[in-house]
């Protein structure tokens, strides 16, 4: 068995200025904390961070926000961290906000392979702004594309040795879903367990997703 | 017409609260519609979505007991009560998107006539993104709107929103500290008075048409 | 709380000739063969199926076959049962034959309330028959279409009483997607237990989905 | 030439056995191709998946020790290995279409010179249906065909196939009793011979067009 436990500070060696970074967690909650610190401490710059939200100032990827790691972020909210509307208003850094369900399908698309899904959701809106309309059965769709990352950084509650993953209560959200959209899936493990200690079918990210286990 | 911030808030969640139906699952926005949760007729089985991923939200944790896996879709402690579910965005979403929530509660910056809803930014000034009210307000079965009727003295409900739009033609009632409005093919319908309200004060605080119900009631709250 | 609980005969009232029935399983594997026998014993017809195969002559929805219950198959395979080429061969039985993974997205993409999905599969072969196809960064992508339920007959290893369902092993399969896209949805509980006996986190398909429990 | 029908079956596993790496996740369909799994390269980590839901199959479980949970894609008892994970069908597909499926090995009916499969219905005749076959196909980083080179001295390779394609130009490798043949933009390089096997004899038993590479070997079976 390849062994793909590394320390947090050999993790984020793999993170290069103007990377993609998707970024498990809703409002930190679920978020690989010591990464996203690591990331800060090396001071790595101009990502482009993909994330439901930037949290707030001191917790997650809000931290990335304070310290000015990231140039654009592809995020569902950033209403709690008044830091980021201030970097936005200034022109300092760039906002792509997409719809929250959207933003899950367009990871999820580019993890599953699909070309794009059609919703619903933004119809009317700005968010149709050059985007493909398609009619189905009478209903107006947007076309959304897929949202693919260079790295993806995860929290997982428990993580075997191997690299499958069982993410305790709140903590999931978004975290499997960016397990498959990145050419590399660094997991920060709260807890690191055997083989086999997690049962086969409570694992929720097959370890075949992750390639780094960081402790 | 009701002057008191606090009697206002009461009346709005609370006439919102009875549009809950045994067995329903519902999403309640941040802000005032939270407060729908402490109005739940008795008698009655609601489940509560929580967006980041979970159905059966319960109550705040008292200080010191909060769980750090488990939080609200404002990030804040919460809890989850018996017979509830957890899961990843894509499911929370398909949920919502896929006419799986029986009802949303959403607060509101204007709302129009044709059902039009405007919540989630002002050029120029407040930019905090739209989360997932725009895949409530699309996905939901039924959207409801908890809101002052006029935000200092300035119309929220309008004939045509002038903001950027949350979503198109999706509501389906309004309940203020003055009305019950519903949205129908027709227009607007004022259907209930808030207590000590007059229709010609809604009418006055109204820029919207409104038609009013034959059967107007005042509100049981 | 609402009791969804009913016997396999109670629960069976609800499936009318001529509905379309979506039904969980994997050559039978992770199948409700209670509700499928009942089913069969009621003597319901012309149903349309939405399954991943026609399983083997007594086994899952292969009793249908050999029962002649559907008038139409939509499913990914069915060479594992040879009355169900039979009966296509002779214009007994329409077949509708969607590759696996599409299958997978059609049904889930009715469930989540998406337009459609695109997918490479398929492209070049007999499956892009009829359908609109769509270039995204170059690529050539078919647009698949929702595919939804009027009931859908799902097996569950453990249910507890409001309806949380928890899938063993490879019982799981098409299961969990199809509870989403049906507007009535009915399990077979293997075991059945008191609401908390399954762990909020475990949950595979949470309680709002399910209609019935069938004992 | 070899005539033993098992020796044939034996040299098609072994060679695609060659082509594993560690640590790759790796489907076989049914039939031949299942017995990869038998010829493992030592010190090699591989993960097997079904594509009914799961990584990590295991061995067929002896009589008796059958689990009704765990079946593979042909419905027959199953095992998982130690670290394996359960899913359901969409997982199962975002594995395989997403492109994180390592290898494929599947028979064919007929394969051509511009990589395009034929191996899921003969009409009229043969309708199982694709099952996983056209997203398999479409989706994993490496396709390999493990066939015998001939059905009853009929051609299988072809310039172009007659029968409904499964998939268009996704074949990346052809192992066969006779051959080990790469699908090159170039066309169809003929780089190993089986054992007692003439370039004469592959090329007559072909008929597409075959590049004979320069450095032409010996299957090492």
């Amino acid at each position: 068995m390849k062994n793909k436990i590394k320390t947090i500070e050999e993790a984020v060696e793999y993170i290069k200025d103007g990377m993609v970074v998707a970024v498990g967690g809703f409002m930190g909650t679920g978020s690989p904390e010591r990464l996203i610190d690591a990331v800060v401490a090396k001071g790595i710059k101009d990502l482009t961070l993909i994330c439901n939200d930037t949290a707030s100032p001191g917790k997650g990827v809000g931290k990335w926000i304070t310290n000015r790691v990231i140039k654009k972020a592809i995020v569902s909210h950033v209403g709690t961290n008044p830091e980021t509307g201030k970097q936005i208003n200034a022109g300092e850094l760039e906002a792509d906000l997409v719809p929250q369900g959207t933003l899950a399908e367009r990871v999820r698309a580019a993890g599953a392979g699909l070309g794009g899904i059609l919703t619903h959701t933004g119809i009317g809106t700005v968010v149709e702004e050059g985007k493909q309309k398609i009619t189905v059965d009478g209903k107006e769709y947007l076309l959304e594309l897929p949202l693919k990352a260079d790295v993806a950084l995860l929290f997982g509650s428990i993580v075997d040795k191997k690299g499958n993953v069982y993410y305790k209560k709140a903590t999931r959200n978004f975290n499997p879903i960016m397990a498959t959209a990145a050419d590399l899936v660094i997991v920060e493990a709260e807890k690191l367990v055997e083989v086999g200690e997690l049962d086969a079918t409570d694992v929720m990210t097959p370890s075949i997703f992750v390639d780094i286990i960081a402790q | 017409m009701i002057q008191d911030k606090d009697k206002k808030r009461e009346i709005i969640v609370k006439r919102v609260a009875q549009e809950l139906k045994d067995g329903d699952l519902v999403n309640l926005g941040i802000g005032m519609p939270t407060l729908v949760a402490n109005y739940i007729p008795e008698g009655i089985d609601i489940m509560l979505q929580s967006e980041n991923g979970f159905i059966g939200l319960g109550p705040t944790p008292k200080p010191g007991e909060e769980d750090k896996d488990c939080v609200n879709a404002g990030g804040q402690p919460a809890s989850h009560v018996l017979g509830s579910a957890y899961f990843d965005s894509a499911m929370s979403f398909t949920i919502i998107r896929g006419g799986h929530l029986d009802m949303t509660v959403l607060g509101a910056l204007q709302v129009d006539q044709h059902g039009n809803l405007a919540n989630w930014m002002i050029p120029g000034k407040l930019v905090p993104g739209m989360g997932g009210a725009m895949d409530l307000v699309a996905g939901a079965k039924k959207v409801v709107i908890a809101m002052e009727h006029t935000a200092k003295g300035e119309h929220k409900i309008l004939k045509k929103c002038t903001l950027p739009l949350t979503a198109e033609g999706e509501v389906d009632l309004i309940v203020t500290d003055m009305a019950v409005i519903e949205v129908t093919p027709k227009g607007l319908v004022l259907t209930e008075l808030a207590p000590e309200t007059t229709v010609e004060e809604v009418i006055a605080a109204t820029e919207a048409e409104l038609i009013v119900s034959e059967n107007l009631k005042v509100m049981n709250v």
